[in-house]
């Protein structure tokens, strides 16, 4: 049988198959479908200091084979998180990556002092949310910006700190450096792809913020190749996301470099999904004589 | 709750644009709650969300109105082809809660989730349908209600006008609907006005259907509630 | 009926479809399939002053709701494109829109030279093709680069200039901005994304460039939020496509504030769709009571 | 050629994995001519290209193996749905070209173009067959030929072993082949060493199927030729 493990940021992963914040909750209403022990990780919801409403108006939209979301970042706050939802998570045999959001340079400080001091293994500093009006992406766009709010918190977080990039950045390959030389231990990417949509008959913008963030298979394609262009850039591990559907697609992220994957959408179009994913994961390495991950990371 | 394959045990065109769905499904359901639908190719990505329509022994039925691709490719479907279903979800009626006189008011496509409920609730519940101009499965209304009223905007079948007209709302201690929005908010309105007790089942866009995506929010009194896991069924004095 | 011409550019168009470069040969293919004079205007094929052989390998890629392709500029040159092509082209009752590209600024003003002593309508300038490996979409980054080319190319060039911008430009809307700015009569965008497949059983990329470019309704949501963005900053008037595939998705350009559109890779799909397009446009024109595009243009 | 939304009359599995689908079709067509075939959903997106089996009189029957999503999607279509065909396409044999003595070679799915083309140029042609297992259409070639040799690679039916083997090149003007790559490259050799005129049906990925969009090169010694519009049958001298 093959070895699925996966060690990275000094800790060791059953799996490389993460599910994506914001796809999975903080995994209680999966864990009433499937064992989600068998993930190698969840990313929490995007949380930020303060709790958030998050946006008016239509939240989803779908696209072929997208979907649009402007969800907006609702989330209970920082504090409850790690009152009620992290001590429920750490039941779960998996890791646990908190995604952190913010508006300002202080809400992201705040918040990664607040995880800090918790059992969460990982931080996932989310700079790139198109869907709230002040910030969050404006942290994701210009390498400059990313590389100082970077090495603030990176002073004030003593977790392994995943920096999560926005494809709307623009330059993702000098983002990813600029993150890695602020001293990010691990870069994940994509976020969703700042989109649109409108109602024609309504005459009117289907969002509140006007513009939203496509997720799903149709953006693989430009996922995967961010991927690729960032894994040849940086020496730190990449976690690969963006439109990942099936064992496959895990595979091509894999072979263009990525450590560890994240299933997002796809936990929609079918609940058990990333089951499936690390299955065939699995059968496609025996079936290739494949012993470890090792062998075909990178590879390409 | 579970995602299973499920066998298309029948899928018949029951009125203008409205087909039954038939699949085995052995789990308890509550009336209200609902399944998301999903052909098992990439036709269209977000399963859809429909509601239970009936529940006998190891059978569901599902009734949908073709709207757009994911109901006009499901549509197609025949007999003997797998589509994956996943549920039940969401809250449901609260049967318990559901005491003394009882009007169901259904609309539209809105009828199809309140059969299994007046199953449920006996026969001394009167029940409102209100149709554009095709009625379907009154007639099986009939057999779990002992007062059926069908109303259609043109008169054709029953009284004429819309289904509220015809409520005498004071007669109720519990109103229970589902169907078109201009048509529940008058509804509601009604019942706030007399202070009868509402309950109604509503719509939204949806990608998890379990809770978990916040896409599908319903601003309440007590916070963004999720119209798929804290609702669909949402008492009126909850919502603002 | 509702009226679709358009006023443009100085010129009149019949209808605001246009077909787009690479996907519509010069025309003469269609022309077997239906009358293609009813169409608003032809982009021809991607030129360059000397002829191409294009890539090697793998050209096309399918994927969910896309393609990938990696043409590499396969062209007859603008020379023969001036003799051969376009003689036949001019037969249609329709504008004729010369798609130039270039690895070097000589060769785009070479290019433009030539093509301005003909009779061609417009003179497309495409600064983002990303399958060349030494240029065109270097172009189509930066926008001082970008402006630089424009400017130079704005002298040589006696036609109305349609400059055709890169979804990969690092900032799209600074991108317009500084080719108006060179003196641009127009902006169309968007051309492929970037984007990467990679056979797993191979273990091998796709395509002999590595990237290649995605096309098709996959893309559609970005393209839109794009060609929105440019509309709401440039006062030149905007060419919107990207997935393109119903009148639907036309109107929606329209509304975002397309004033002419076009259609890409829905070529392949039915090879009769702009036909089908520019009927629907109309239906849905005279069904809302529109007489005319101005109602709808750049209302969102 | 033309765009046609057809009625299926048929679709039908007819050997392992191998469907046949037959519907209308008035213009003239060529042998090793082609169709591009989509569904009217949006389950795949680009028209799968496949070749003309057989033509009688108004109805074209194609044969199509189950690959990958697309073929699988048109294999679960029924008798009576509507399907996009577009064609014919390619140029065809050239019949007029086949003179003397003709070796026809198949292998695979790259039998059904075959059949057409068999029936064309008459009884004097000799057919080779080669399958892996499972025989399809080969009674219907011994209808139209003298001499159909049927061989499969495990030797089930007919003769064992890989159908080249069993070619006596030296007797024949003119070959004519379709099936996989390396049975056509080893007679794209046989045929160069012996001087026989060969000519050869390839496969390329297609986008537009009809010539404008350069998705499908195929280098030749005249510089690059397109399979969909300059093809998909070459002369193997001009094959670089
Ligand atoms: C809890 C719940 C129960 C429902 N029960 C039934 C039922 O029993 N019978 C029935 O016919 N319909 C029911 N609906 C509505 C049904 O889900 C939509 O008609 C269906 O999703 C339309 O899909 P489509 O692909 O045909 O239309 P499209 O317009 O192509 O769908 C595009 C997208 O919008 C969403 N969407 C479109 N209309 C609605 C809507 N009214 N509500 C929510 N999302 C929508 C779709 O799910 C899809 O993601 C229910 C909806 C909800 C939320
Ligand atoms: C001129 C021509 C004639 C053909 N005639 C026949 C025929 O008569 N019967 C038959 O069964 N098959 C034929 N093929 C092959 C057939 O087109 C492919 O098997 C089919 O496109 C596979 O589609 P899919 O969606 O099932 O597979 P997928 O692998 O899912 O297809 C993915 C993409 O790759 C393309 N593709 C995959 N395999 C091939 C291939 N071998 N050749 C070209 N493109 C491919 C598809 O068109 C699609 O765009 C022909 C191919 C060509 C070029
Ligand atoms: C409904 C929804 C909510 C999301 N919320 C967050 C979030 O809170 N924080 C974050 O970093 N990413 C969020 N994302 C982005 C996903 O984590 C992921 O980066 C993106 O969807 C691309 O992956 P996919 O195509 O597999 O979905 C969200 C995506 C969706 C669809
Ligand atoms: C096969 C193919 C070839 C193309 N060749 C060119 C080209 O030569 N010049 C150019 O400017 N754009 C070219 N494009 C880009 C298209 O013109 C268009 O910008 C892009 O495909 C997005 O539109 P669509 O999604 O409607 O196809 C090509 C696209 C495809 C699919
Ligand atoms: S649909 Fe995802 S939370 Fe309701
Ligand atoms: S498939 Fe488009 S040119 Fe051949």
């Amino acid at each position: 049988m093959a070895n699925l493990k996966v060690k990275t940021m000094g800790m060791e992963f059953k799996n490389p198959v993460l599910t994506a914040s914001g796809t999975f909750g903080f995994g209680e209403e999966f864990s009433k479908i499937y064992d989600i022990s068998v993930i190698g990780g969840i990313c929490s919801k995007g949380l930020t200091i303060n709790p958030k409403l998050g946006n008016k108006g239509e939240r989803i939209w779908e696209t072929p084979m997208g979907i649009i979301n402007s969800i907006g970042l609702q989330n209970p706050g920082v504090e409850k998180f790690i009152q009620e939802e992290l001590p429920k998570m750490k039941k779960y045999d998996t890791k646990i990556i908190a995604n952190l959001g913010g508006n300002t340079t202080e809400e992201y400080l705040e918040g990664v002092e607040k995880l800090s001091g918790t059992e969460v293994d990982i931080i996932e500093l989310n700079i790139s949310c198109p869907n709230v009006k002040s910030g969050g992406m404006a942290f994701g766009i210009k390498s400059e910006v990313a590389n100082d709010i970077v090495s603030k918190v990176r002073k004030k977080c003593n977790k392994p700190l995943m920096v999560k990039l926005s494809p709307n950045a623009e330059n993702i390959v000098e983002m990813a450096l600029a993150c890695e030389e602020a001293g990010a231990d691990s870069i994940s990417l994509i976020n969703t792809i700042k989109s649109m949509a409108i109602d024609i008959k309504k005459r009117k913008v289907v969002f509140e913020n006007v513009y939203a963030g496509l997720s799903g298979p149709c953006i693989k394609p430009i996922a995967l190749r961010m991927v690729h262009e960032v894994s040849k850039a940086v020496k730190i591990p990449v976690c690969g996301l963006g439109g990942i559907m099936t064992a496959h697609d895990a595979i091509e992220f894999i072979m263009a470099g990525a450590t560890l994957i994240q299933i997002g959408t796809a936990n929609f179009i079918k609940p058990d999904i990333a089951v499936d994913i690390i299955n065939g994961i699995s059968e496609f390495m025996d079936k290739e004589g494949i012993k470890s991950l090792d062998e075909i990371r990178n590879i390409i | 709750m579970k995602v299973q394959k499920s066998k298309i045990l029948e899928n018949k065109l029951i009125s203008n644009k409205i087909y039954r769905l038939t699949v085995e499904f052995v789990d308890e359901i509550k009336p209200g709650q609902f399944f998301m639908l999903k052909t098992l190719d990439n036709s269209f990505l977000l399963p859809r969300p429909i509601s239970i329509n009936d529940v006998n022994d190891n059978l569901i039925t599902l009734l949908y109105r073709v709207e757009g691709i994911g109901t006009t490719v499901v549509s197609r479907m025949k007999k003997g082809d797998e589509i994956q279903v996943f549920g039940p979800l969401g809250n449901g009626f609260d049967i318990t809660s559901l005491k003394g006189k009882i009007a169901v008011i259904g609309g539209g496509i809105g009828i199809a989730p309140l059969l299994y409920l007046t199953k449920k609730i006996g026969k001394n519940s009167d029940v409102f349908l209100g149709y554009k101009d095709s009625v379907y499965i009154a007639e099986e209304f009939e057999k779990y209600s002992n007062n059926t009223i069908i109303v259609t905007e043109d008169g054709s079948v029953g009284k004429r006008g819309y289904v509220t007209d015809y409520v005498d709302f004071e007669k109720y201690d519990v109103v229970v609907t589902c169907g078109p929005e201009i048509m529940m908010n008058k509804i509601i309105d009604k019942c706030k006005e007399k202070k009868i007790k509402c309950y109604v089942s509503l719509e939204r866009r949806m990608a998890c259907g379990l809770g978990a995506c916040l896409g599908c929010t319903v601003e309440t009194v007590n916070g963004n509630m999720r119209a798929c896991k804290d609702g669909p069924v949402f008492s009126s004095e909850e919502l603002k």
